[in-house]
């Protein structure tokens, strides 16, 4: 009876989970295609939920449906004319990616059906449970991201740090949306120290419960762009240099405490023992000011207070002069 | 068992439907809803996997996997409106 | 202990010269050049390690049974990791000279070396969910910095190239998560000793097989490469064509043979072959025919990856052993020969744009009088792209003709033949040009330090490597796991 | 016995969701539309946080749904009036 009923629901969720896929993916309205994007990201939350991936839920609502759907929401506006604008594309060749399409998903399909045939059903499951212990933290993803496979980790706040580069290349601090109305402002001022807080629960909590650093440095970075959005002036808060550290911080301690580790340990990223957990929560503190830094200048489109960072360039550009 | 396939399918499923819009979308910016839609596909797959059932723990490493996965997916969207952003102010 | 643990400080030097090169935006240049320097010094230690006592292993965090991600180098990685920090040291040099705008060496070096990161953490990586952050790691710090040359035919390539990119990642993606659905594992050396030819199997090798073919512009999917080469500043250019495109190719490589040997097809092995033909075919055709020297040098490059792909057939014919080491040593001097010549191209296709305002090549009359030196290094490259001895190129392309007799494949000589003579008359062409009488391009000056580096790669294409070979065949032998020892 | 209450109550609160997405469907404009989920949501998320509540025997948790309720409430409300107001200003609504 029980089984029945969730399986009932399942369906019914991946139903709806193809159906917001599709209208995502076939939309030619830009408003229409982001709406449905953020809707769509909800619903990851919730399969997340469903699947047992309490940490990737947290996340997925955060990151996936809150901070992309702010991004595109400020993008949106560059895009205003051109909603319409979609080039006639061949029939023949609409129908070719169709086929193409089909068969590629029974193709998949087969590929999967056989891999889970072919399973164990076990992977590194176990292996990992029995080793979390080990690890310095109870919480068996918090022991993956920051311990088994904590270099992923480094890694991918490269991949951050580098996506943060290039939008500061592209361009200086974007247009704000305007004031918002006083009783939106009147929300976000006693929602962002809320979140604030919930950050930093998050990021304390991550070692033996869901949570961990992505979560909270995006939950810190979410207070931010409410802020920013309802056109209280962030920028005012931090200044270009103080960003560039902020940037830097998550990378610079883990690479050093990996450094540090080897010339201790042997490994690259070996904690000891009796440090790990120490060792876990002080990269995760630097990581979640990295990311908050990042997802927020990633939002304002570029380094607050334009002018000053002019000023500093005809600096040196002088100096530069001087020497060569 | 059913359920891990159900979600497997269904994520494959979902990242076919993102290769396609990728395909055939010409705004930058549907484009990359597509793209994301498809990454996304990738993930449900992982963490349909990764699922044991309700009285097993679920498997720890898709999970870590899939974090990592979005938070790359998300940086990514940051830089490619960051660059459509620039190519319009060409136009400007 | 500095010595054994060199892949790892050649991951961490540039990691962090990066971050300080952002902190720092006025000492950029200087953290960045020692941060080459060092790497290069650190990836000929690597190779002397492994000379010394074969392929290394270092495990991260000291996790083991595959739960932690394990950095692996043998010959193959660590001669590209050499060529790797060679060129950027180079390209380093003259980007130095090349950006004049301090704000935008600035906006260059972190990225740059985050480039760097992406390349030494690919090439050493032994994980397969590793290989697709590296990848994409690779993947947008080269769109950023394609797109820093700031104009609308850039930041259009860069769109285009991120699309591609991110869509070549995902399809990689979805062929690691069928395989650790099937085998549970992540780790490459572990999966090597599980995996089966059985359907998920072969399934997961296409896909990631597919998504590295996009990403390394083999033939029908090229479309987007000469325009993102031809646009990019050009030390960025030098380092996409030379780099970024051929470690997708490394990747395939290792894949196939390292990794999934038993579940290899010959009939899939074929295909990749004719479509590295039709690339070589193809790509100098449209570089004859190329307007601008940097395109010519992008087209260029198609072609010079296709003949990487002919190796791939050729390879397989061979019994796993000591001449299928010998065909893999000719693959890796064909693919390092390249890197040497088309960064030394895009070099000085940079010092010609620069000083004569436009690279159109009908109109290079006369840049051999004023920029001998930069033509001198155009010509080098030239030798080493068409194939002439001494260069490195030419032997292994004899030994591509070789095995092509060898395994009884001859079809692929006619192959060769025809892209060694499109080569030689694109190449032929710019040197008429530019030897022309037209004075359009009056008396310039060139730096030193912007042709010397360019001088010194092409040097190493077509002299070092044409006497090293030697020294190569050995190392290959004695430290690769192709070999099964 | 404090199972069915549960159970009651949560059926009561997914009764107002259905009401309210019934709403949402057939009501003929913005205001009756938003007027009708707002409504039926909150009082429905009330009634389903209440029969949770009582489900989960510890009481830190039982004051986290109570925690959940409000803050949606107060999102959903600020929202409404938001979506309502920018319909005033005389753009046109969505449909």
């Amino acid at each position: 009876m029980n089984d029945w009923l969730l399986l009932s629901f399942d369906i019914l969720i991946l139903f709806i989970l193809l159906g917001l896929a599709w209208l995502t993916c076939n939309t030619k309205e830009i408003k229409r295609g982001v709406t449905l994007f953020v809707a769509f990201g909800l619903l990851l939350a919730v399969i997340w939920a469903r699947l047992k991936a309490p940490d990737l839920a947290l996340a997925e609502a955060i990151i996936g449906a809150g901070i992309s759907g702010a991004l595109l929401l400020k993008a949106m506006r560059d895009y205003t004319e051109q909603t319409s604008l979609s080039s006639e594309t061949s029939r023949f060749y609409v129908w070719g990616i169709n086929a193409a399409s089909l068969a590629l998903f029974v193709l998949l399909a087969w590929g999967l059906w056989h891999a889970l045939e072919r399973s164990d059903g076990v992977r590194l499951a176990e292996n990992v449970l029995i080793t979390t212990p080990e690890s310095g933290v109870s919480h068996p993803v918090t022991a993956v991201l920051l311990n088994f496979r904590a270099y992923d980790t480094l890694l991918e706040l490269a991949v951050v740090f580098t996506a943060v580069l290039v939008v500061l290349a592209m361009g200086t601090k974007q247009r704000d949306f305007g004031k918002g109305e006083p009783i939106l402002i009147a929300m976000v001022r006693w929602l962002a120290p809320i979140l604030i807080v919930t950050s930093g629960y998050l990021l304390w909590v991550g070692a033996h419960a869901p949570g961990g650093a992505f979560q909270a440095g995006a939950m810190l970075a979410a207070a931010f762009i409410l802020m920013s959005m309802t056109g209280v002036r962030v920028d005012s808060m931090l200044n270009d240099s103080s960003m560039r550290w902020l940037l830097v911080i998550g990378i610079g301690v883990f690479t050093i405490t990996g450094i540090v580790m080897l010339l201790i340990n042997g490994h690259f990223l070996a904690y000891s023992k009796e440090l790990a957990k120490m060792l876990i929560l002080l990269i995760e503190a630097a990581a979640t000011l990295s990311i908050a830094a990042a997802l927020t200048l990633a939002y304002l489109g570029g380094m607050p207070k334009p002018q000053q960072k002019t000023q500093s360039a005809v600096k040196i550009d002088k100096t530069e002069e001087g020497t060569s | 068992m059913l359920q891990e396939l159900l979600y497997g399918l269904a994520g494959l499923a979902v990242f076919v439907i993102g290769l396609r819009g990728a395909l055939l979308h010409d705004n930058w910016l549907l484009r990359l809803l597509s793209l994301n839609v498809c990454g996304a596909g990738v993930f449900i797959t992982f963490v349909a996997i990764a699922y044991r059932g309700l009285t097993l723990p679920a498997d720890p490493v898709p999970h870590a996997l899939v974090l990592t996965g979005i938070v790359v997916a998300v940086s990514a969207m940051a830089m490619a409106l960051a660059l459509g952003r620039r190519l319009r102010s060409y136009d400007d | 202990m500095m010595i054994n643990d060199a892949i790892v400080w050649l991951i961490a030097i540039p990691l962090l010269a990066s971050l300080l090169s952002l902190v720092f935006p006025k000492k950029g240049t200087a953290i960045a050049i020692a941060g080459s320097i060092l790497g290069l010094l650190a990836s000929v230690a690597l190779v002397y390690q492994v000379y010394q006592s074969g392929p290394i292993t270092h495990e991260l965090g000291g996790w083991k049974d595959g739960l932690g991600i394990v950095l692996r180098v043998d010959a193959m990685s660590a001669l590209f990791i050499v060529m790797t920090m060679l060129v950027v040291t180079m390209v380093g040099f003259y980007a130095s000279a090349y950006f004049t705008d301090a704000h935008k060496k600035a906006q260059f070096w972190p990225l740059w070396l985050m480039m760097v990161v992406a390349l030494i953490a690919l090439l050493a990586s032994g994980d397969l969910f590793n290989l697709y952050v590296t990848l994409e790691l690779l993947g947008l710090s080269a769109v950023g910095l394609t797109a820093l040359s700031d104009n609308r035919a850039a930041v259009q390539a860069a769109i285009r190239y991120l699309g591609i990119g991110l869509l070549g990642s995902l399809v990689f993606l979805m062929g690691v998560a069928l395989i650790y659905t099937a085998y549970g594992v992540l780790d490459l050396a572990m999966l090597a000793t599980v995996v089966e030819a059985e359907p998920a199997a072969q399934l997961a090798l296409a896909l990631m097989t597919a998504g590295l073919l996009i990403k390394s512009a083999l033939f029908p999917m090229h479309f987007w490469l000469p325009a993102a080469h031809a646009n990019a500043p050009a030390p960025v250019s030098a380092a996409l064509s030379a780099l970024v495109v051929k470690v997708s190719v490394y990747l395939i490589i290792r894949l196939w043979f390292d990794v999934f040997s038993p579940v290899l097809q010959p009939t899939a092995s074929f295909m990749l072959g004719v479509l590295g033909a039709l690339a070589v075919v193809w790509g100098s055709w449209q570089a004859l025919r190329a307007e601008r020297l940097k395109l010519m040098a992008a087209y260029s490059t198609v072609a010079q990856l296709g003949y990487l792909f002919i190796f791939i057939p050729l390879v397989m014919a061979f019994p796993v052993g000591e001449e299928r080491n010998t065909a893999l040593a000719a693959f890796l001097l064909l693919a390092l020969t390249h890197a040497f010549a088309k960064s030394a191209l895009f070099l000085s296709s940079g010092v010609v744009l620069q000083r004569a305002g436009h690279d159109r090549i009908a109109e290079l009359g006369g840049t051999a009088r004023a920029l001998p030196l930069t033509i001198f290094v155009i010509a080098l490259a030239g030798v080493a792209l068409i194939g002439l001895p001494p260069s490195g190129s030419f032997l292994g392309k004899w030994y591509l003709i070789s095995s092509a007799v060898q395994t009884g494949q001859w079809w692929w000589i006619v192959v060769i033949a025809m892209g060694s003579l499109l080569a030689a008359g694109y190449m032929f062409r710019i040197l008429g040009h530019a030897f022309g009488p037209d004075e359009s391009i009056g008396k310039v000056m060139a730096k030193g330090s912007e042709e010397i580096p360019a001088l010194i790669l092409a040097l190493t294409a077509t002299v070092v490597l044409g006497f090293g070979s030697a020294w190569m065949w050995d190392f290959v032998n004695l430290a690769s796991p192709l070999a099964g020892n | 016995m404090i199972d069915y209450l549960a159970v009651l109550s949560i059926f009561i609160g997914v009764c107002f969701f259905f009401a309210g997405s019934v709403g949402l469907l057939r009501l003929p404009d913005l205001f009756s539309r938003l007027h009708a989920l707002a409504k039926a949501d909150n009082v429905g998320l009330a009634f389903v946080a209440i029969g949770v509540a009582m489900l989960e025997s510890d009481l830190i948790n039982s004051l986290k749904m109570l925690l959940i309720w409000l803050l949606v409430m107060a999102a959903s409300s600020v929202s409404s009036h938001l979506i309502a107001r920018h319909a005033l200003r005389g753009r046109k609504p969505n449909e």
